[in-house]
């Protein structure tokens, strides 16, 4: 009984987040948007994790704050070789 | 002697993850803790500077007074979104950054992301380019306190 | 005994429930992207710091308590690497903040505005 | 009250989908579909299929954004516009809309979400719950199911795993060194994160910790939510995570290409192996009691190996993939 708030919470936050992702405008908003709902779904898994009194199942929300933020840096890679590619497009011409 | 210290992290990890004293689960938790040794003895020949060491007691020392600047840098942050007319003054600056290793660099500039409000954009040798939502969090940065809690991290050599 | 501590517990949780919350709100309402990093922030340490303090003391004194401390440990960790990666590409591919006073000159020197 | 959260998050998830379909912008999409593994993972969990939210958890976070991008860099990042006749659009609506309504009229014959009385109760389901212990003396009844009871079943999907992994690295893999490199292709290929002094020294730290995690859960899917696909995803991320911070060229360098084939290979004939091994010592195919003289601790070893089996080529394929990506990302 005493998780229900935080879940509302939480649940209410990732429609937030998820709206953001709609909205964008840029592409890095929805970046962002993933990110912090990735965060939200590590808390709700270790809440969800008491609630259904299983605490050993909190292995789950570890997996993802653990790798969670690698598509993040993939996110920063693929930026960074897009822009060289296109400042020696830009140089080309 | 480096490789053992990992080992013996990885083995305590290990039993506090798992908590079975089966023999089984044991002699695999043993040979993978060797394997991520293994691997990271790989991944550490091509390091080029360690720089000073980390001193854990002052890391101990440090935990606390940076949980105290989170908090009261959440509270800002949590008044500036629940205020009708958010009265915004974003600042984009740099600062100087004088830690000599890099671990304790990436514990600064983790500390500055860490607390609400600031936020590094970028690290540039001895300048940190920040981000800050308010005037006034730049210029507790600019005081320097961070910095030079990060900077007597490291072990003088 | 075990009421009280449930109920620091339900506290703390509630707590951290109403930060994620409020983080969630300055994502939305903040002006452009770095502005609402910091929001997201919100999200990311005092959410998880109280909604784990939370659980802890339903957890005891447990292995379960230890994967507490490891999430919140990795979390701490990742969460401003995640949010230097984020920052660093809109940086690099020359994103400009819309309200800003810029002292650094970082915005001007390169790259195209970018929508 | 998991009810009303569960259709909160399912509406949610019809939210997603609708946007990703709609999204022309395909980055929009591919970080869409970040939050819609996302939403998966938790609506498994709040259905107690705690090992299937595991596998959605550690593909979804780690593995899938990494491969969506190295699929986005080679193509464009619009959408291809495709003219469909007015006349095509209606029957695609038509079909569309049938095949809905006769899965929405199939879905009222279905039982209840955890209805006691329902089919997949009554027949093969109490037998696996009652023989597990005497059986096979593990605590995870999925662990159980998939190793030993439908063990055939999960040999097949390894060979999946398998198959597309070749498959991929026929498309993708092809040697293209005659092909002459332009400045910009060679400079974007070198680059890495190597410069990035946070991301990289965080990254560090955390790929063998990350490592130490997917052997673990690789060596407690008899006692917990786990198991061979799980790890071999949560470890693949690991490697992934260190080729992104130090390039490409490193991450082959610390597992070279080789070993990789080798695990792709191994892992599935190793599954394969102690089927055929069940076979020479007298019993079916993979019958794991006749590997031992307890029968017992026969299966014990036989789902330590063949969990082990599935977990070396699901590393060694995702690690393939990734490569085969990354080798051509810049073309």
């Amino acid at each position: 009984m005493i998780f229900y708030p935080v879940l509302f919470a939480l649940i209410a936050t990732m429609a937030l987040a998820l709206a953001r992702a709609l909205l964008g405008p840029s592409l890095y908003d929805r970046v962002l948007a993933v990110n912090m709902f990735g965060t939200k779904t590590v808390l709700f898994l270790a809440v969800t994790a008491f609630m259904l009194g299983r605490p050993d199942f909190l292995d789950l929300a570890l997996a993802y704050a653990a790798i969670n933020f690698i598509g993040v840096l993939a996110v920063l890679q693929f930026f960074q070789s897009r822009e060289i590619r296109q400042r020696y497009e830009r140089q080309g011409r | 002697m480096r490789a053992l210290g990992l080992f013996l992290v990885f083995a305590l990890v290990w039993l506090l993850l798992s908590g079975l004293m089966k023999p089984l689960v044991l002699g695999l938790g043993v040979v993978s803790c060797l394997l991520c040794v293994w691997l990271a003895s790989r991944m550490h020949r091509v390091e080029e500077d360690a720089g000073p060491a980390l001193r854990p007691l002052h890391l101990l020392a440090y935990l606390p007074w940076l949980l105290k600047e989170v908090v009261l840098a959440n509270l800002q942050v949590m008044r500036v979104v629940l205020s009708p007319r958010m009265a915004l003054d974003p600042v984009l600056f740099r600062l100087r950054a004088t830690q000599r290793s890099q671990l304790c660099k990436v514990i600064y500039g983790n500390s500055i992301t860490l607390t609400p409000g600031t936020l590094t954009l970028d690290v540039d040798g001895e300048t940190m380019l920040v981000h800050a939502l308010e005037r006034a969090g730049a210029e507790a940065l600019r005081s320097g306190e961070m910095d030079r809690r990060a900077s007597a991290l490291e072990a003088s050599a | 005994m075990a009421s009280v501590i449930d109920m620091i517990s339900f506290a703390l949780l509630a707590a951290g429930g109403f930060c994620v919350f409020v983080g969630g709100v300055g994502v939305l309402r903040l002006p452009d992207l770095y502005t609402r990093m910091h929001a997201a922030s919100i999200t990311d340490t005092a959410g998880p710091l109280l909604v784990l303090a939370g659980l802890a003391l339903q957890a005891g004194w447990s292995l379960a308590l230890f994967k507490l401390a490891v999430i919140l440990v990795f979390l701490a960790v990742t969460a401003p690497t995640a949010a230097y990666a984020l920052g660093n590409a809109a940086l690099v591919s020359g994103y400009r903040p819309a309200v800003v006073s810029d002292e650094s000159g970082a915005t001007d020197s390169e790259g195209e505005g970018h929508a | 009250m998991t009810l009303i959260f569960g259709v909160f998050l399912l509406i949610l998830l019809v939210i997603v989908a609708l946007a990703i379909v709609r999204s022309e912008d395909l980055f929009a999409a591919v970080m869409l579909s970040g939050i819609f593994s996302l939403l998966m993972a938790v609506n498994f969990f709040l259905l107690d299929a705690a090992d299937v939210a595991l596998t959605e958890a550690a593909v979804g976070a780690g593995v899938a954004t990494v491969l969506f991008l190295g699929a986005l860099a080679l193509t464009g990042k619009e959408e291809a516009r495709h003219t469909v006749s007015p006349g095509g659009r209606w029957l695609a609506l038509g079909v569309s809309f049938a095949t809905a309504s006769l899965l929405f009229y199939a879905s009222l014959e279905n039982p209840h979400i955890g209805d006691g009385s329902a089919p997949v109760h009554q027949h093969v389901a109490p037998w696996y719950l009652a023989n597990t212990l005497p059986l096979i003396d593990i605590p995870n009844v999925v662990t159980a199911v998939l190793g030993s009871f439908r063990g055939f079943d999960t040999l097949g999907e390894v060979f999946v795993v398998f198959t597309a992994g070749i498959g991929v690295m026929s498309i993708l893999g092809v040697r293209h060194s005659l092909v002459e490199l332009s400045g910009a292709e060679l400079d974007a290929r070198q680059r890495s994160l190597r410069h990035h002094l946070i991301p990289r020294i965080v990254g560090r730290g955390m790929v063998p910790l990350i490592m130490l995690f997917a052997l673990y859960v690789q060596f407690h899917g008899e006692y917990s939510p786990g198991g061979g696909f799980q790890a071999g995803a949560i470890a693949a991320a690991a490697i992934i995570l260190y080729s992104l911070l130090e390039g490409d060229d490193r991450g082959r360098e610390l597992l070279p290409e080789w070993l990789l084939r080798l695990m792709v290979a191994g892992g599935a004939l190793l599954y394969g192996g102690v089927g055929l091994a069940c076979v020479l010592l007298g019993g079916n195919f993979l019958d794991y009691s006749v590997l031992a003289t307890v029968p017992s601790a026969g299966q014990h070893l036989g789902l330590l190996l063949i969990e082990l089996g599935v977990g070396i080529t699901v590393t060694g394929v995702l690690i393939s993939v990734f490569h085969a990506f990354a080798r051509r990302a810049s073309r």
